[in-house]
C-alpha cells in the first residue's frame, strides 16, 4: 500500500477522473471489507446520478450497492445504525442541497453518538455528497455548503479536488473509525456531460493507499500572495497561478483537501511566507470557510497580513439561475485574477 | 363530462406536449457536439412531462385562477394547465428579465403569485406550504383550495407524511395528487414503495383515498372533482394516486438504460389514445385536431420568440432579490 | 403467559418504578428552595416513564441482549427491562465517569453497546438508527431483531413514515412500538393525529399493525411475541402500538394544568392492577410483593450509591471522543 | 410609537424579563394586525415551554394560536404558505438543535422563495426558536447554531439580549417583508426555574415600538478591548467588564443584537479605537461568527489588531451533560475575563 502525502509516487498509475478514481477506491476497498457496502438514491442501476458508484452493482450486485427511496433520513439513518454495528456503510446523499431533510440523523446522530456515548460507541461511515454549481441548476441544486457540515462537531469534513486525492481520500474516509463525509464537486468529477477542467484527469495508482484526512496539499509553490482553496476552485486558482505567473506574481496555491480537521499549520506557514491571502471559496462568503482562514491568522498573528485578504466566495445570494447571474457569483478565474492582483497592488 | 370540456382539456394537452416538444428541440439544439448539461440557451436540468398531461388538464379543470397549486421539478404541464403565461413560463426556461422569476429560478421554480402557481425542486417538499395557502384561504373564509402535487417516488419522504396528517388534522382545503409513473428516476416503485397503491396511504390520515388506473382524463377529471368539491365545501383534504406514465426520460440525457418498460412506452401515449376517443364519440375530426396542434405551435413558438428576445439579466443585478 | 413469567415483569416493573420514583426524588431533593432545573446532582430535563412499565417489559420479555432497542427521551423504563446495569444508568444520570457515556450522554442518550441499546431526544428520529442495526443483523445471518420505540405524538413525525416504509420494502426484522400515552408535552392526541389508532397507520406500508388497550401486560406480551416471531423468521416489521399511561408530567417541573385527565390518572396505574391479577391468580401474595418491592429498593440504592461515589468528569477532559 | 436605537427613551415603562417583553410585542403586534398568527409545539395551552406564548392563547383564541403536531416540516412550510398568502406567521421551533428535521423548509423554501421568485413573492414569516445551553440539557437540546442559520442567504438572524430589545426586535421582526430567524437564549428570558442572569429584568416601554433589525448595540464603551458577543454572553461580558473596570481595564461591549444583516461597521470602528477584539460566542467556534468577525477586520485592515484575537466559544465538540464538561465548554465569565486579560497582557 502506498502512502500518499501530497502528489502520487507514480507506483503503477494510469490517468483517471475523478469519478472513476472515486468508484476505483469503494471498489478496491469493497473487495477487502465485506462490511462495506454503498446505498443511496440511483446507486445501483444508474450507477450513480454524477458517477460515483458506476458498475458498483454489476460487480458487487445488489446485496451490497443498495438502491433506496426517497427517504434521506431513513437512510442516512439506516447507516449509522448498521456502522454502530460494526458495518462500513458509504451512504450517497445526491446532491448536498438536499441536506435539509435529512440534517438530524447527521449532525445529531451520525456526528454525535460517539461522543454522547463517551466514546463507547463507534460510527464508521461515510456519507459522500455532490456539491456546486456553474451548469444553471438553480438554487436548490447548486450549493457546496461544506461551512455548514464543518461547524457542526464531530464529523470529518474532507473535499478532494483531484483524482488521486480523490482516491485515497475516499480509502481513508472509509477506514476512519468516525463518520466522514466525502463532498465531491460535480465540476471535478470528469463527467462527460458536463464542461471538464483539464485537471480533472490525472494520475491514479492502481494499487490501493491512502491520503491521509487532515494535510492540505501545496498545489503549487510560490512566494508572493497564499490562495486557499479547495474543490474545483484549485482547478481555477492553478489556472489563474500559471496565468499571473507570466506577469511576475507568484502565487502558492494551498488545497485545503479537508475541512475538518483543518490543517492550520499549513495554513499559517505560507501566509508568513507570502504576507498576502485571496481565500477562494464556491461556499456563501459569510459566516463559513473564509471567515475560519482570517481567524486563524488573527488568533496568531494578524500582522503576518501585510495587505487587507480578500474574499472570493459566492455571495451570501440564493444560487441564480441565469448563467449570466450565476457566473456573477461564482468564484471564476476572473474573480480570482482580480482578487490576486489586488492584494499585490 | 361534456364535449365542449372534453375538446377545451384536449387542446389543453395539446398546447403542454408541443411546449414540451419545443423545449426539448430548443433544449438540445446548442449542446451539439459534445453534449453539455450547462451550454446552450437553456442550460442545467430539464424534467419534461410529457404523458402526464391528463393529470394536469383534468384536475386543473376543476380549478380556479384563485385555487392554489404547488408542484414539482417536473411543472410545466401544471403550470400551463393552471393558466401560467407561456410567455413568462418560457422566458424563465431561459433565464430572462421576463420570466416569471426574472430568470433568478428556472424551470424547477416556478412561482406565479396571480394564479398561486409555485414549485420546488425538493421532493415532496412542495406540500407542507400547500397547506399554508390552504390555511390562509380557510382563515379568510374564501372557497379556494390548494392542490399539492408529486410523483410517486415522493409519497416516502417524510413531508408526505406531515402534510397528509396536519392537513388531515386541521380540516385543511387541500388535494393531494400523487403522479404515479412508475419510476423516481433509475428507481422502480416496486423497489421503494412498500404498499402497492399509495391510496391506501390515505388510511393512515383517516382520509378520502382514490387511485386512477390508465392515466385516465376523465376518471382523473372526475375523482379531482369529487376532492375539490369537498375541500371546497370544508370537507378536508383527499389523496389522489394517478396511474400515469414517463414518456421520455427523467431529465434530457438520461439514456434510461435501466428501463425494461422503454418498448411499450410510445404505445401507452395518452394524447393520440384521447385524440381516438374524441374521434369516436365525434367530438373532433383532423380539421380539429390539426386546429389544435396548429394553435399550439403558433402559441408555443410565439413564446419561445419572447423568450428569446427578453434581456439577459445584468451581471451585477445578481444579489438583488435576497430580501425586500 | 406462565406465572414464572408473570411474577418475573411483575418484578421487573416494580424495580423500574422504584427507580424511577428514586429519580424523583433525588432530582428534586437538591433543587429547593428556589427550583432551578439547572441545579443538583443531578440537573438538566428528566423525563420519567412510570405508568409506562408493563409496555416495556412485556417487549422486553421477547428479546434477548443480542437484540436491539432504541428509546426515546423517556428511556429509563426500556432501557431496565432490556437489562442495562443500574449502577451504569444512575451513573449517567449523575453524569460521572462510570456512566454509560462517561457522563458526556446524560439521561437522554443512553448507549450500551452489550445490549445494543440506544435511545435519541429527537422525536421519532431513534427509527433511522434501528433500521441500520436490523439491515447488519440481517446480513450477518443473525437471527437478531431491532425494537424501535416512540410515543404517539412522534408518529406524525416524517422519520416514522420513512423508517416504516424502508423496513416494510426491505422485510428488516424490525418492530415499531408506539407508546401512545395520550399526550404529546401538552398537546393531546386527538389534537395531532388524524386517526384514531396508529395501527391503522400500517396499512400505508402493508405488514401488520395491532392496537393493544388498557396498558395491558399480557396483551402486550402475546403481540410483542408474535412481532419478534414475524421479524426473526423473516417476515419483516411489525407495527404496535399500546394505549398506555403517562402517570406524571411529561418532565418533571411540569405543572400540568393543561391536563383535564389528571384526577383519575392514579387509579390508572398499571402496577397496583397488575398486582391485583396476580393475587387473584395466587401467584403473588403479600410476602412476594414486598419481597419484590424490598429487593428493588436494594439495587436501586446501591446504584444511586455507586453513580454518586463515581467520580466527577475533568473539565480538561470535554473535548475527548469528539473523534476516536 | 417610540423608535428605539441602542437603550429605551423611557416613556411610560415597567420592569419586565426577556419572556414576558417578547409576549408583550407578539400580543401588540397580533392587536394590530389580524393577519398575525402563532403556531408551534405547546404554543396554546402551555405557553410555550420556555414561556414565549404565555397567555396568547387565552386572550387570541384557538384560531390565531395553534399547537401544532410533531411534525415541524409540514407546520414550518406551513407558515411559509401562509405567509405567501399574505399572512404574517410567527412560528416556534421549540429547540434550535430540532432544525435538521425541518432545514429544508426554512433554508430551500422560506428563505429562497423571495430570491427565486425574483421579488415576486414575499416570505414575511417570523421563525422563533430556543437556543443556548447551561443547564445540562445535552448534546441535543443545548445548542445555539446561529451561525449555521447565518451562513445560509435569505434569512435575517437576530438574536436579542435585553428586555427591549426582545420587545423592540420582535415587533421589527413581525413587521419586516422578509423571512426573520429570531433566536431567544433560555437563559436571557428570565424564566422562575432556571438561573437568572440580573440582566434578564430590564426597562421595557408599554408602548408599541421597533428596534432595527442590522443594528448592533454598544452595551458598554470602553477604551482598551473590544468585545464582540450577542445573547447570554452579552450578559457575561457586562458582568465582566464591571469586574475588569476595578482592575483599570475598560471594555468595550458591542451586542451585536442581528447576524443577518450584520453591522460592520459599527465592529470596524470599536476595533480601530480599542486595537484589541475578543469574540464571545456560545456557538460553536469554527466555521462560524467568530471566524467572520476576524474576517471583517482582515478585509478592512488586519493591523487595526495591535495584538492576536481572542476567541471564547464552545470549542468544537457535542455540548456534554455533566455539569462539568459543559461549564468548560460554555463561554462563561471565567473564560471570557481570562481572554480579555490575555489580549491586554
Ligand atoms: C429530497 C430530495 N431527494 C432527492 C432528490 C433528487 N430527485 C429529483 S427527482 C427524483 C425522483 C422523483 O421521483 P418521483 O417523485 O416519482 O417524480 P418523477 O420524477 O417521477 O416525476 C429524485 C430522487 C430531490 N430532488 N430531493
Ligand atoms: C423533532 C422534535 N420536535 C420536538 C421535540 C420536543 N419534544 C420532546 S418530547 C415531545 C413530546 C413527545 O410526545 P410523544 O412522542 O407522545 O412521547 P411522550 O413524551 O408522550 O413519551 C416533544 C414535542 C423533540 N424532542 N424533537
Ligand atoms: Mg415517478
Ligand atoms: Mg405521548
Amino acid at each position: 500500500m502506498v502512502k500518499i502525502e501530497t502528489s502520487p509516487q507514480q507506483v503503477t498509475s494510469r490517468k483517471l477522473t475523478v469519478s472513476k478514481a472515486m468508484v476505483e477506491g469503494i471498489a478496491q476497498e469493497m473487495e477487502r471489507d465485506p462490511s462495506v457496502i454503498v446505498l443511496g438514491e440511483d446507486v445501483g442501476a444508474y450507477g450513480g446520478i454524477f458517477s460515483s458508484t458506476t458498475g458498483l452493482l454489476e460487480r458487487f450486485g445488489p446485496g451490497r450497492i443498495l438502491d433506496t427511496p426517497i427517504s434521506e433520513t431513513a437512510f442516512i439513518g439506516l447507516g449509522t445504525g448498521a456502522a454502530v454495528e460494526g458495518m462500513r456503510p458509504i451512504v450517497e446523499l445526491m446532491f448536498v442541497d438536499f441536506f435539509g431533510v435529512a440534517m438530524d440523523q447527521i449532525y445529531n446522530h451520525m456526528a454525535k453518538i460517539h461522543y454522547e456515548s463517551g466514546g463507547n460507541v463507534l460510527v464508521p461511515m461515510v456519507l459522500m455528497t455532490a456539491v456546486g454549481g456553474g451548469y444553471s441548476d438553480g438554487a436548490q441544486h447548486s450549493q457546496c455548503l461544506w461551512g455548514t457540515f464543518a461547524h457542526l462537531p464531530g464529523m470529518k469534513v474532507v473535499v478532494p479536488s483531484s483524482p488521486a486525492d480523490a482516491k485515497g481520500l475516499m480509502i481513508s474516509a472509509i477506514r476512519d473509525e468516525n463518520p466522514v463525509v466525502y463532498m465531491f464537486h460535480k465540476g471535478v468529477m470528469g463527467l462527460p456531460w458536463m464542461t471538464k477542467s483539464t485537471h480533472a484527469l490525472g494520475d491514479v495508482p492502481e494499487e490501493s493507499y491512502t491520503v491521509p484526512i487532515g494535510k492540505a496539499a501545496i498545489t503549487r509553490s510560490g512566494t508572493d500572495v497564499t490562495v486557499v482553496t479547495l474543490s474545483l476552485s484549485v482547478h481555477h486558482s492553478l489556472d489563474v497561478a500559471d496565468e499571473l505567473a507570466k506577469e511576475g506574481i507568484e502565487c502558492e496555491v494551498v488545497d485545503l483537501r479537508s475541512l475538518v480537521p483543518l490543517d492550520r499549520a499549513t495554513v499559517l506557514e505560507s501566509v508568513a511566507k507570502t504576507g498576502r491571502l485571496v481565500v477562494v471559496d464556491e461556499d456563501y462568503q459569510s459566516f463559513g470557510l473564509s471567515g475560519e482562514i482570517a481567524a486563524i491568522i488573527a488568533e496568531e498573528d494578524p500582522r503576518l497580513l501585510r495587505c487587507p485578504m480578500k474574499r472570493v466566495c459566492v455571495p451570501d445570494t440564493p444560487i441564480p439561475y441565469a448563467r449570466s447571474l450565476e457566473q456573477a457569483t461564482l468564484p471564476t478565474p476572473t474573480r480570482i485574477a482580480a482578487a490576486i492582483r489586488d492584494v499585490m497592488a | 363530462m361534456e364535449n365542449s370540456t372534453r375538446l377545451d382539456l384536449y387542446r389543453q394537452m395539446v398546447l403542454i406536449r408541443t411546449f414540451e416538444e419545443t423545449i426539448l428541440r430548443e433544449y438540445h439544439a446548442d449542446k451539439a457536439p459534445i453534449w453539455d448539461i450547462g451550454a446552450g440557451l437553456i442550460p442545467g436540468e430539464m424534467h419534461l412531462s410529457a404523458g402526464q398531461e391528463p393529470v394536469a388538464v383534468a384536475v386543473c379543470a376543476n380549478l380556479t385562477p384563485d385555487d392554489a397549486v404547488t408542484a414539482t421539478h417536473r411543472p410545466h404541464h401544471f403550470a400551463i394547465a393552471h393558466g401560467m403565461s407561456l410567455e413568462r413560463l418560457a422566458a424563465e426556461i431561459y433565464g430572462r428579465e421576463d420570466g416569471l422569476g426574472r430568470g433568478r429560478g428556472g424551470h424547477m421554480h416556478l412561482f406565479d403569485p396571480s394564479i398561486h402557481f409555485s414549485c420546488s425542486g425538493i421532493i415532496a417538499e412542495g406540500y407542507p406550504p400547500a397547506l399554508g395557502q390552504a390555511f390562509a384561504f380557510k382563515s379568510k373564509g374564501s372557497q379556494a383550495v390548494a392542490v399539492a402535487v408529486t410523483g410517486e417516488g415522493a409519497a416516502n419522504q417524510g413531508a408526505f407524511h406531515e402534510s397528509l396528517n396536519l392537513a388531515a388534522a386541521w380540516r385543511l382545503p387541500v388535494v393531494f395528487v400523487i403522479e404515479d409513473n412508475d419510476w423516481a428516476i433509475s428507481v422502480p416503485r416496486s423497489l421503494s414503495t412498500s404498499v402497492a397503491s399509495n391510496a391506501e396511504r390515505a388510511k393512515a390520515y383517516g382520509i378520502p383515498g382514490e387511485r386512477i388506473e390508465d392515466n385516465s382524463l376523465e376518471d382523473i377529471f372526475a375523482a379531482a372533482k369529487r376532492a375539490v368539491d369537498r375541500a371546497r365545501s370544508g370537507g378536508g383534504p383527499t389523496l389522489l394516486e394517478v396511474h400515469t406514465l414517463r414518456l421520455w426520460g427523467h431529465f434530457e440525457g438520461d439514456a434510461q438504460g435501466y428501463r425494461p418498460d422503454l418498448d411499450g412506452v410510445a404505445q401507452r401515449d395518452p394524447l393520440p389514445a384521447y385524440e381516438m376517443h374524441l374521434r369516436a364519440l365525434g367530438v373532433a375530426d383532423d380539421d380539429v385536431i390539426k386546429g389544435a396542434v396548429t394553435e399550439a405551435q403558433a402559441r408555443v413558438e410565439a413564446a419561445i420568440s419572447f423568450a428569446k428576445s427578453s434581456p439577459i439579466p445584468e451581471p451585477s443585478s445578481a444579489t438583488r432579490y435576497v430580501f425586500s
